[in-house]
């Protein structure tokens, strides 16, 4: 079995959700490398749109834009960003990946600001985007994200994208599309889900290497056990051959690790 | 019944739809040449203090020749519309040009990283601040080119952006749900870069057209620059083409590699070398002063800021990776 | 000075409204004889909307619907309907023309049916299509009909599209566009206007051979008159030689009279 | 506060928001190969009592070969949007299919008149009808595509058309305006005629498009028949001109010539003759009957119908008129 590193793991692991026939927005980097990875591996039929309005592109080469022309090489259709946020609201659309600088243990996600005067951020991060959009509509919100306790808080300074707010129920309250919410969160160190009844973000698996224990430590609230914990496979030979031969050959995404 | 939220922010641009029925009854309609220069459309069109939004996607498809002549011309108090502003927003935050801004994505220039400069002038309140989403915006625009004050839709409830939004929430007559309600979003001047337009404005987009086809309907002026200027028998040949006709637009400006740094979709790929310069430079004030001296206020046009960065080679070379002939991205 | 029938007349005179950089949302025939005459003759900046998405065609022929292929071609775009529909809703077109089987005194306008049950009507007509649309989105209606008592009633039976409705402001409290309204009704008799006081119909020209005791007779309720009424001015010969000639060799549209 | 109005008549066909994204997300979105026959699609798709929505414009790209089929198998009871359903309507009303509309425009032919079998079928009251209008019935397409339960506008109210309608008054969050608000439409089945598609469903159209981008977007299923299939390649070459995506869609079948008797731009114009003919026979119910025999009962595909109506000199006269080679319209 060949070394790996840590973002050829998390998006290896994170490919193997997409099924195939899925339709999924994805933004750069590493869930662009996902979804690749997927449609070369086991879900060719896996259609990808990008927030600023393409949709099920060859993608030559990583975009570094989710408004670039990649984003719409040899697509089958390259229209506006309205096409794929009504596409979302539609229900059209199964799964978006996000991220953000804090994750609390419902999957509210913040990439706005630090601090608590929201005229006076200690730090200021660019916004939404497109991120409320594609955690409000689509079905199912993935997250990538390296695991730490200053990353995954008690409480997020600012909810920039709705995860299940504070819990059961709570997306619908709001005014929220029924039966959304979030679904995995991708980590270095394993990958987590969320409790049925509570909504709160539980383990479901732990990467090779690493233990339950390690995954609590660097985590900033109480985690959930799922009824099994399993290991997460490995990285397979042909999984990781697809992915730097042919998603990433330049290491632009597994370079970072 | 619910309990319905309001935004505790104050809506920063909104026209009433009536009044913009009279101001649109009475724009100029007929077919009249519109070529003009950068330097004369940013002169006429644009105002200190009024809001402004820049077509394409922030580094993607950018009016970078009329950023630039903004700054130039040293504009101030401008209101921007910041949907997904990358690269626009960080020349328009260097020359200070504007002081509000209704927030989708700003400071970031995505993959690339954040911009120094606009996070300095975010975070120290000199530039006042919205919350919006990239979704919401698009839909304000297009509440505006449909004619109607608000589009209801289902994001941003129960969330921080909502709170530090101007959205309503509202119930929706038919089926009782909660809604949000985003209002019209008119701006002064929408600035847009297209593949192909005629004198008169009528433009063809090759690729996505983002969210420019609403802004274009939403602005109450519009300045285009084009790669190209075409004759309008070509726009006739295939009017299914046709994004933006030619009655919503005040001016017309031919800037071939008028994207530049941005990618040009089909045509060239965006300036990596150069946007990560820009970056670089940034973190020092007094370096970041003598790099707009050098690229902004010291050059004259928008072919000398191209040929103190490479001119016709570096061009050639982000022609040659836009078509995947040479790697990069 | 040519003779001259009926049509001939009543496009020649609806031409003369339609000025120069003006736009206006035609239907088929007299109208649309009527913007091309106008174009031909003092309007060339004339820009015509078609209902169904074409913009600023170079009209070789006459189209038999608004959505057939006349209509786009050479144009400067070809959209969609709410392309056209939504352009009056922002105000960007000053006049559309309509017809009806019943107008009343605020220019209201049938095209519905003829009884007073909806559910049981005597006569039933198409109905609205873009009728009610454009009547409450433009800036100005326009109406050229033929005049006499049964279709120009006190009440019509049901109001397709709104011209003042009751009177003075009452488009407004409905909620239609501030200033928007009913502007000329040309008629085989003459032109009709409207009062600014009382939104009541007026005559204002009376057509040559005919008297304002002629267009009293045919109208089922009380016309007010303009302060200056004058006479019709006949079509020109250069007039009726480019509608002739140009805008309908083959008399669609003025072989009907 | 106003006071504000609702229509009197009741909702035909409405989904709630939630129920459809449920359903979209059921939906098969995988790409496949989605060719078949007219009888197929009719049989398969079209379920008695569903609402169905035609594309094109009633005499301009509409699917005839479907129709006919509608007719030939003896669909009962369906709903119709009749947003300007001319030909398509006279078709449907012939086949006594329909027992219910929403209803823009019916009866007529525009410039060609009325429709006598239509007129009494509609004056008879054997096909329930609700008020609208063409720009209301293609807003609530495109609330459908969108995914609100409403969109707001600004016509329709204080007219009778309102009143026999199910639109709602509503106040303007933002200004208090009143509105009128409609509810999005979902039509069960949406049927549009294409110039080209290829063997997913993706669709391009050239010209006008009508309302069949937001009546696609809306529809549960939709039926598209094709005047050619192209290869995908060629969708993929060009995704600027891709109206209508593969995955909106349940059926493709290639159709030559399959908006005849209707006009289909830049290829063959109407056939003014045979719709005359319609018109006529439609007086006599007798007549009427023997017509409907010869032309849909009777006839075992679309071929055998145009075969019947003059075949390829009739369809080569009606591509000269539509490229102004000869005279006629």
């Amino acid at each position: 079995m060949s070394a790996y590193n840590s973002m050829e793991l998390m998006i290896c692991v994170a490919s193997r959700f997409l099924e195939n026939g899925a339709t999924v927005v994805v933004g750069t980097g590493a869930p662009c490398a996902a979804a690749m990875l997927a449609q070369k591996m086991h879900a060719p039929n896996l259609m990808a749109f990008f927030e600023a309005g393409a949709f099920a592109p060859i993608l030559p080469t990583m975009p570094i834009s989710v408004g670039d022309s990649r984003t719409f090489y040899k697509a089958l259709m390259a229209s506006g960003m309205l096409e794929t946020m009504e596409a979302c609201q539609k229900g059209m659309v199964d799964y978006c990946f996000l991220g953000g600088a804090q994750i609390d243990m419902y999957g509210n996600l913040n990439s706005s600001m630090i601090g608590t005067d929201y005229d006076h951020p200690k730090v200021r991060f660019p916004g939404s985007g497109g991120a409320n959009d594609l955690a409000s509509l689509t079905w199912r919100t993935m997250v990538i994200t390296p695991q730490d306790s200053r990353r995954f808080v008690e409480k997020v300074d600012f909810i920039t994208s709705p995860g299940y707010l504070t819990g059961k129920g709570a997306r619908e309250r709001a005014g929220l599309p029924r039966g959304s919410g979030p679904y995995k969160v991708i980590t270095n160190l394993g990958v987590l889900g969320f409790d049925e009844e509570t909504c709160r973000m539980r383990i479901e698996s732990v990467h090779p290497g690493y233990s339950i224990d390690d995954i609590k430590k660097n985590t900033g609230f109480e985690l959930l056990l799922a009824k099994k914990i399993t290991e997460t496979a490995k990285p397979t030979e042909e999984e990781l051959r697809v992915l730097r031969e042919e998603v990433d050959p330049y290491r632009y995404i597994i370079g970072r690790a | 019944m619910q309990e319905l939220k309001t935004g505790t922010k104050e809506l920063m641009q909104f026209y009433d739809c009536d009044e913009m029925r009279e101001y649109f009854r009475k724009k100029d309609k007929s077919l009249r040449n519109k070529l003009t220069t950068v330097s004369e459309a940013v002169k006429n069109l644009i105002n200190d203090g009024e809001y402004i939004a820049v077509g394409g996607f922030g580094g993607v498809r950018i009016p970078t020749a009329i950023l630039h002549e903004i700054v130039r011309q040293r504009k101030k108090n401008l209101g921007l519309s910041g949907h997904t502003a990358t690269h626009d927003f960080q020349i328009l935050v260097a020359g200070e040009c504007i002081n509000r801004c209704d927030i989708a994505y700003i400071i970031g220039l995505e993959a690339r990283g954040l911009s120094p400069n606009a996070r300095r002038a975010v975070e120290s309140g000199k530039i006042k601040i919205v919350e919006w989403t990239n979704a919401a915006l698009a839909w304000r625009y297009k509440a505006a080119a449909m004619g109607v004050p608000f589009l209801p839709a289902r994001n941003m409830m129960g969330t921080d952006v909502f709170k530090y939004s101007a959205a309503k929430e509202i119930e929706c007559p038919f089926t009782g749900k909660k809604l949000v309600a985003y209002p019209a979003l008119h701006p002064d001047v929408g600035i847009i870069h297209v593949h192909r337009a005629d004198i008169y404005g009528n433009c063809q987009i090759d690729g996505i057209q983002i969210a420019d086809q609403e802004m274009a309907r939403a602005s109450k002026k519009v300045i285009i620059t084009t790669e190209q200027i075409v004759p309008t028998e070509q726009i006739r040949n295939d009017p299914t083409r046709t994004i933006i006709p030619y009655y919503l637009v005040d001016a017309v400006i031919e800037v071939p590699f008028g994207s530049y740094p941005g990618n040009m979709p089909y045509l060239y790929y965006s300036d990596e070398e150069h946007l990560k310069e820009w970056l670089e430079v940034e973190k020092d004030p007094q370096k970041f002063k003598e790099f707009l001296d050098k690229n902004i206020y010291g050059v004259k046009d928008f072919y000398e800021y191209i040929e103190v960065n490479g001119g016709l080679k570096k061009l050639h070379k982000l022609m040659q990776i836009e078509k995947l002939i040479i790697q990069g991205r």
